[in-house]
């Protein structure tokens, strides 16, 4: 659709403008001020500079959390993504059926964060736990309170559990925008089902992707009630993502200097990551 | 105000910014930017080159602080000279 | 390149149809000969995308079979019956290359790629796409799209059939021209079964060999257009095709005279005695006016000069008659009489013709306006 | 009453989409735009109704600058080619929307909605939804809703281009009986010629932004100021041939040539560009002075009262329509005739230099 | 084909079911059962487990908390977000396609650093522990992602309608109201959706923005639960009651939400 330049159009945003710009704005200049200081009481506070950025930079504890992050993060959309794109060619498309499956499906994003945690709590731990005990009864040998590789994998099996139906509903119903002279267009053209997903379906879920990579890399990035109750981010530091080291800074230490310089890091990766996808996907459907 | 804790390098450092944001809509009321291809591998408008030129700036700060330990002005001073060079070139 | 029998068709979109008004197709029993090129031409809704999408295998009919050369293809789907079918509106792989998606159908049948490469390259030369074959289909426009669209149809050489569904809605006027002619010579040039699904006349009657027409989920008729023109089975033929379409007026026949409304009118004919509702039909093409004292006593409603020609609107006893008349002929104001050509009167009783028992005057073959 | 535009242009995105352009359409006339897609008859449109704002110029209303204007206060009506209706209302309310805003009585809307749907045939529709319409009842909901109002100005941007057929050739049968009734300005854009020559009035033939020539429609018709008016305004296309004119003879290649009589003995010697419309070729002589060429015929299409010829002649490809069903031979050589009357001549820029002369005659 | 798709789903839907269908077992069982034998479904069916959390205090209060800042929120964000959403679908301006990026960038604040000036922001403009503190803070969330889901079912409203109304006489706001919200219906539905959803499960923002009056459930049944040290059973109860607020949400608005899906603009 070819838009009317209108600045005018600017009123029309400017309620979206001012509420987001209270809320976001305003803390986010105050943790710059708090980055830059050496805050040991609101009364007392000295100007210390960049000090602070350039010890965090060089901490190897959080240098490791954003490691796992990183790992975090990425595996989340490398299984998310694609399971979510396959969930959606499965589901209905039509009779009662889409309105079941789309509840049913929906149903883990409505769950509260720190239920979340307490259901996977609760469904893996080893004594009475169903995954637990069954895994456990078949040989394999599965504690995530004490092995760090079964945690990990349970806080990302959570993950998977949590989301995943976020991107099954984006994809849906970008699936369904498809008019149904293109699928009878492949069928002439003798397309395979692999072609009919990468020349029809793919590239009309663009728009989609883009924003479910976007809110899934953003979230799991900052992911902290479900592994804060699920794990406690042990055993050892083996599940203690990003929030869950700031938010030890931040609150139990009471450093918030050093938390805010680091938040500020934090921030820049996340904006610098999700520039990236957002670019690529959203160039990669124009010209 | 006071809970802001506001100190002067981050006030001037904020209203920089600011100042920048309206230049940049005054400069495209009074003349229209379109997109166009420089030394940069995607299309740009002049905003994008905007935002391009503050972020890679800022990880440049980062990285500077995180690898040398020069005074970061070195980089400010530099990051001045990016942020003009990426805006007419890029 | 195949025959194609339909046999007891049928089909209704509902799953238990009821009655008769639940079928969009009613029983059709046809045979497309191999390598003619048929139009099939209807108003909207009068069963004819249906009836292409069961020939397509698309859609499965609610009755009947399908015969490809004699064999039954009804449970056959669409790759199966080999065969190519191009939309109203453009469908093209966006993020291809106009090439690849010019290739798409050989590719995807595994043909070698040096005779993917020699076919693409003669198709973009037909469509008048050879220079833009490196780029992507993205954001073409649509009469673009729709070429492209059209050389995807045409790409297969040994289909069996090719089938077009209102293929140049979304095309202006003068492009139209060429891509019509186009696929016209291509007709004349490989010999595929063509079947072209359209609302326009113009459309169906320049491109086909044959004409079908549909009405209300039947076919009314089918003949080549120069039947349809001079001797349309039914009234809806005589009104739907030619523009303005026939001028049906209500008479009384007896022998070869018409009286219309209590004025005489010379048929080309003989015809028996009968009953029901009984019109005659003349195409606006061959009214003339006269002054002279014989013919039907009409009064001007209005003169279009439609460049080439003129149509005169007229009425005669509350019923519109029109004239189509020669370019420049000038046109008294005063009341009119028209003249009708006896051999072109067609005789319709509860709208549908009757022959006449003998013929008394035969049409010249070249009609000089 | 009337409409004048002075100088007006738009650009988008440093393009322009129309050139500066003037143009007055009086009261009580019927205006065509005639030109291809994306020949800027619908931007021209949008201009006069006041939803896209031109670059430069002045739109005048009844004398009035009307050049900023929001369109709510103007007395403008528009129907274009998409069916468009408030789907959420009923058939009456979509008629009587306009009328409601304008705070007229309950009892005259009434009035005023019932005679609209009676005049459009859609009496027994008035409760319905307009998805629950075919497409022609639509559509004439919408044209209904654009005259109930008795606007000024009417505008109809290509309306009947989805339609069937047959139905676009009622409706178009219907439009200027309406416009009759209405007195008000009226201003149709199409891509068809036929559609232009149908409703008769006024013809704008537009090309790539521009207006290329305004007058009565017959008058464009058969004198089309230049190449690409003739163009334009002709279907099937007009054919286009090389000429060159040496003293009082005008040689068509060939060994063809006819004396250069009345506007064409002015011209001065050169090469030019001679075109003729496919109902002028014939198949047997024309008068004494009638050319004939050695063409190839390529394809026929027949349409049971005409033939169309497709033939190709040195470089040039034309089309010929042959009355009556023609059986000729394809793809084999086939002779044609040409009155020199129906030749107009056009020099290099592709300006009318010299009109046919049947036209000048008629 | 169809066949391996409709298993396909199946999986996936047990992969979602089962551990929700554990959590509701667990909690039909007294603790001792829990503790004592595994078993797949409640031996000695019991409700204790929702009578104890039932008769302390502060629950049904909490509820009504949740409810009423994420209804705030959700009105808040759907009523902001329709003209700026309106403003995205039909014109160019500067800035357009940045704000819309930085619109998204506000959820990439890291929470726990960020809670402290915003601790401080709404005590300081006086809205802290009062529902609308919460209903502000989760805007950030659930604006960017109305306005984009709400841009994309505009989008798919033809731009002439708009005109053919104001060529008719309507104003903006009165088009907008009674014209074009109409239009877009199935649209809102699945906003009002995803806005719910994000504030109904954020935990953190609403916890430290209320204290008594605004306390939200989950923070309510956390303190109760710590209270009275690893109860299985009734941590589990506790679970499934956060649950139905949610589930009777997608049964209620699961035939919008199938209708706005279908129109696939989101």
């Amino acid at each position: 659709m070819n838009k009317v330049e209108n600045n005018r159009a600017w009123f029309l945003v400017l309620p979206v403008l001012l509420l987001v710009a209270f809320s976001a704005v305003i803390p986010l200049m105050t943790v710059v001020n708090y980055s830059i200081q050496d805050i040991l009481d609101p009364h007392t506070r000295f100007f210390v500079g960049d000090e602070w950025f350039r010890e965090m930079l060089r901490d190897s504890q959080l240098q490791s959390a954003l490691g796992r992050q990183l790992i975090f993060s990425f595996s989340v959309l490398a299984i998310q993504i694609p399971l979510g794109i396959a969930i959606a060619l499965c589901m209905p498309t039509r009779g009662i059926w889409v309105a079941i499956s789309l509840v049913l499906v929906a149903l883990p994003l409505l769950v509260p964060w720190n239920v979340v945690g307490t259901i996977w709590q609760l469904f893996a731990r080893g004594d009475i736990g169903l995954l637990g005990v069954t895994l456990n009864s078949i040989g394999i040998e599965y504690n995530y309170t004490r092995g760090s590789t079964a945690a990990w994998f349970t806080v990302l099996a959570m993950d998977v559990w949590h989301w995943t139906s976020l991107v099954v509903l984006l994809c849906y119903s970008g699936l369904r925008a498809i008019p149904d002279a293109y699928y009878q267009a492949a069928r002439i053209d003798g397309a395979s089902r692999i072609a009919v997903f990468r020349y029809i379906q793919l590239p009309r879920l663009a728009g989609v992707l883009t924003i479910a990579v976007l809110l899934r890399f953003m979230d799991s990035f900052m992911i902290y009630a479900e592994p804060f109750v699920l794990t406690g981010g042990g055993p050892g530091s083996s599940t203690t993502f990003l929030s869950q080291h700031l938010a030890t800074m931040a609150i139990a230490q009471f450093d918030v200097s050093r938390a805010a310089a680091f938040s500020l890091i934090y921030f820049l990766i996340i904006l610098a990551i999700s520039w990236v996808f957002y670019t690529i996907i959203t160039r990669a459907t124009k010209d | 105000m006071d809970w802001m804790v506001w100190t002067l390098p981050s006030a001037l450092f904020f209203t920089t910014i600011a100042l920048i944001l309206v230049g940049m809509t005054v400069w495209e009321v009074v003349q229209p930017s379109t997109f166009r291809r420089g030394l940069l591998p995607l299309k740009t408008t002049r905003g994008d080159r905007l935002f391009i030129a503050l972020l890679s700036s800022a990880w440049f700060h980062l990285g500077w602080l995180g690898l040398t330990d020069q005074p970061v002005w070195y980089m400010t001073i530099f990051c001045v000279i990016w942020l003009a060079a990426v805006l007419r070139w890029g | 390149m195949a025959k194609i029998t339909l046999d007891n068709l049928a089909h209704s979109y509902f799953p238990e149809p009821k009655g008769e008004e639940d079928y969009a197709l009613k029983q059709l029993d046809h045979v497309w000969n191999d390598g003619e090129a048929y139009a099939l031409l209807g108003a909207s809704g009068c069963g004819k995308s249906t009836l292409l999408n069961i020939i397509s295998g698309l859609l499965v009919p609610s009755r009947g079979r399908i015969l490809f050369n004699d064999k039954d293809v009804t449970e056959q789907d669409t790759v199966a019956r080999n065969i190519a079918q191009v939309f109203q509106f453009p469908v093209v792989y966006d993020t291809m290359t106009v090439g690849a998606n010019l290739a798409f159908p050989l590719r995807n049948r595994r043909m070698e790629p040096a005779y993917v490469a020699r076919r693409v390259q003669k198709i973009a030369s037909m469509i008048g796409m050879e220079d833009m074959l490196e780029r992507k289909a993205r954001g073409l426009t649509a009469d673009a799209k729709q070429k492209i669209s059209l050389g995807r149809g045409m790409v297969r050489e040994d289909v069996n059939a090719i089938l077009f569904d209102e293929p140049l809605t979304v095309i202006d006027p003068h492009m139209k021209w060429e891509l019509r002619t186009q696929l016209k010579a291509l007709h004349n040039e490989f010999g595929h079964t063509m079947i072209y699904v359209t609302h326009d006349q113009t459309e169906a009657l320049t491109f086909a060999d044959k004409v079908v027409v549909m009405h209300d989920g039947k076919v009314v008729q089918l003949g080549t257009p120069e039947e349809l023109f001079d001797t349309p089975e039914h009234t809806f033929v005589g009104y739907f095709i030619g523009s303005p379409g026939m001028n049906l007026i209500d008479a009384d026949v007896s022998g070869d005279k018409a009286i219309c409304a209590g004025h005489e009118v010379t048929l080309g004919g003989r015809y028996k005695p009968m009953s029901g509702r009984v019109q005659i039909g003349i195409r606006p093409e061959f009214v003339s006016i006269t002054s002279q004292d014989q013919g039907l006593p009409v009064t001007v409603k209005r003169v279009e000069d439609v460049g080439r020609h003129q149509i005169l609107r007229a009425e005669f006893e509350g019923r519109q008659i029109n004239a189509i008349l020669p370019e420049g002929l000038p046109i008294p104001a005063a009341p009119i009489r028209m003249k009708f050509a006896p051999e072109r009167i067609s005789v319709y009783v509860n709208d549908w013709r009757v022959a006449p028992d003998e013929v008394t005057a035969t049409p010249s073959k070249e009609v000089v306006l | 009453m009337s409409l004048v535009l002075e100088g007006v242009s738009k650009l988008v995105e440093g393009e322009h989409h129309i050139y500066p352009t003037d143009l007055t359409l009086e009261r009580g006339t019927m205006n065509v735009l005639l030109g291809p897609t994306l020949s800027g008859k619908t931007t021209l449109m949008r201009i006069m109704a006041g939803l896209d704002v031109p670059a430069t110029g002045r739109v005048l209303w009844e004398g009035r600058d009307v050049t900023g204007m929001k369109v709510q206060d103007r007395k403008v009506a528009m129907v274009y080619q998409q069916f468009i209706n408030y789907p959420s209302m009923t058939v009456y309310d979509n008629i009587a929307s306009p009328l409601k805003l304008m705070g007229v009585s309950k009892s005259e809307i009434d009035k005023r909605v019932k005679d609209a749907a009676a005049l459009m045939q859609l009496t027994p529709m008035l409760d319905r939804r307009p998805l629950e319409l075919s497409g022609g009842q639509q559509q004439r909901c919408a044209l209904a809703r654009a005259l109930v109002k008795n606007a000024g100005l009417v505008l109809l941007d290509e309306p009947l281009a989805n339609l069937d057929y047959k139905l676009r050739e009622e409706l178009r049968a219907e439009i200027p009986r309406i416009f009759e009734e209405s007195g008000a300005i009226f201003v149709y854009a199409t891509t068809e010629p036929e559609e232009a020559l149908l409703l008769g009035g006024n013809v704008g033939t537009m090309w790539e932004g521009r207006i290329t020539q305004f007058g009565p429609t017959p008058k464009v018709y058969r004198e089309p100021c230049d190449a690409t008016t003739a163009r334009v305004f002709s279907d099937p296309p007009m054919n286009f041939t090389r000429i060159e004119k040496t003293g009082d003879k005008i040689s068509f290649g060939e060994g063809q040539s006819a004396p250069a009589q009345g506007a064409l003995a002015g011209l001065a010697d050169g090469v030019y560009t001679a075109g003729f419309r496919p109902d002028h070729l014939h198949l047997s002589a024309q008068g004494a002075d009638g050319l004939h060429f050695q063409c190839h015929l390529n394809v026929t299409e027949i349409t049971g009262s005409e033939t169309f010829a497709h033939l190709s002649h040195g470089p040039d490809h034309w089309v010929g329509l042959l009355h009556g069903v023609q059986d000729l031979t394809l793809d084999a050589p086939i002779e044609v005739w040409l009155d020199v009357a129906h030749v107009y001549v056009f020099d290099e820029q592709g300006k009318l230099v010299a009109p046919a002369a049947f036209a000048m005659a008629a | 084909m169809e066949r391996t798709k409709k298993i396909g789903l199946i999986v996936y839907i047990l992969f979602l079911m089962i551990p929700i269908y554990w959590l509701i077992n667990l909690s039909l069982q007294p603790n001792r059962d829990i503790m004592g034998s595994f078993s797949l479904y409640p031996q000695n069916l019991t409700f204790d487990n929702y009578r104890r959390i039932f008769t302390e205090a502060g629950w049904a209060r909490g509820y009504l908390n949740s409810l009423i800042y994420v209804l705030m929120n959700t009105v808040i964000s759907i009523t902001v977000a329709l003209p700026a959403a309106y403003a995205f679908s039909r014109y160019k301006f500067i800035g357009d396609k940045h704000l819309f990026f930085w619109l998204l960038t506000n959820r990439m604040a890291p929470p726990a650093v960020f809670l402290l000036p915003f601790f401080q922001l709404y005590q300081t403009v006086g809205i802290f522990d009062m529902h609308i503190a919460v209903a502000l803070a989760h805007c950030l969330f659930s604006i960017p992602l109305a306005v984009w889901i709400l841009e994309g079912f505009m989008s798919g409203v033809p731009k002439e309608i708009d005109e053919t109304a104001y060529i008719d006489g309507y104003s903006f706001p009165r088009f907008f109201v009674f014209i074009f919200i109409p239009l877009i219906r199935s649209g809102i539905g699945v906003a009002v959706f995803f806005c719910f959803m994000f504030s109904w499960v954020e935990l953190l923002l609403a916890r430290t923005l209320t204290s008594v009056d605004a306390r939200p459930i989950s923070v309510v049944m956390t303190r109760s639960i710590s209270a009275t040290g690893v109860d299985w059973g009734m941590l589990a109860a506790a679970g499934v009651l956060t649950l139905i607020p949610g589930a009777l949400v997608i049964y209620f608005v699961r035939n919008n939400l199938a209708r706005g899906f279908a129109l696939g603009r989101v």
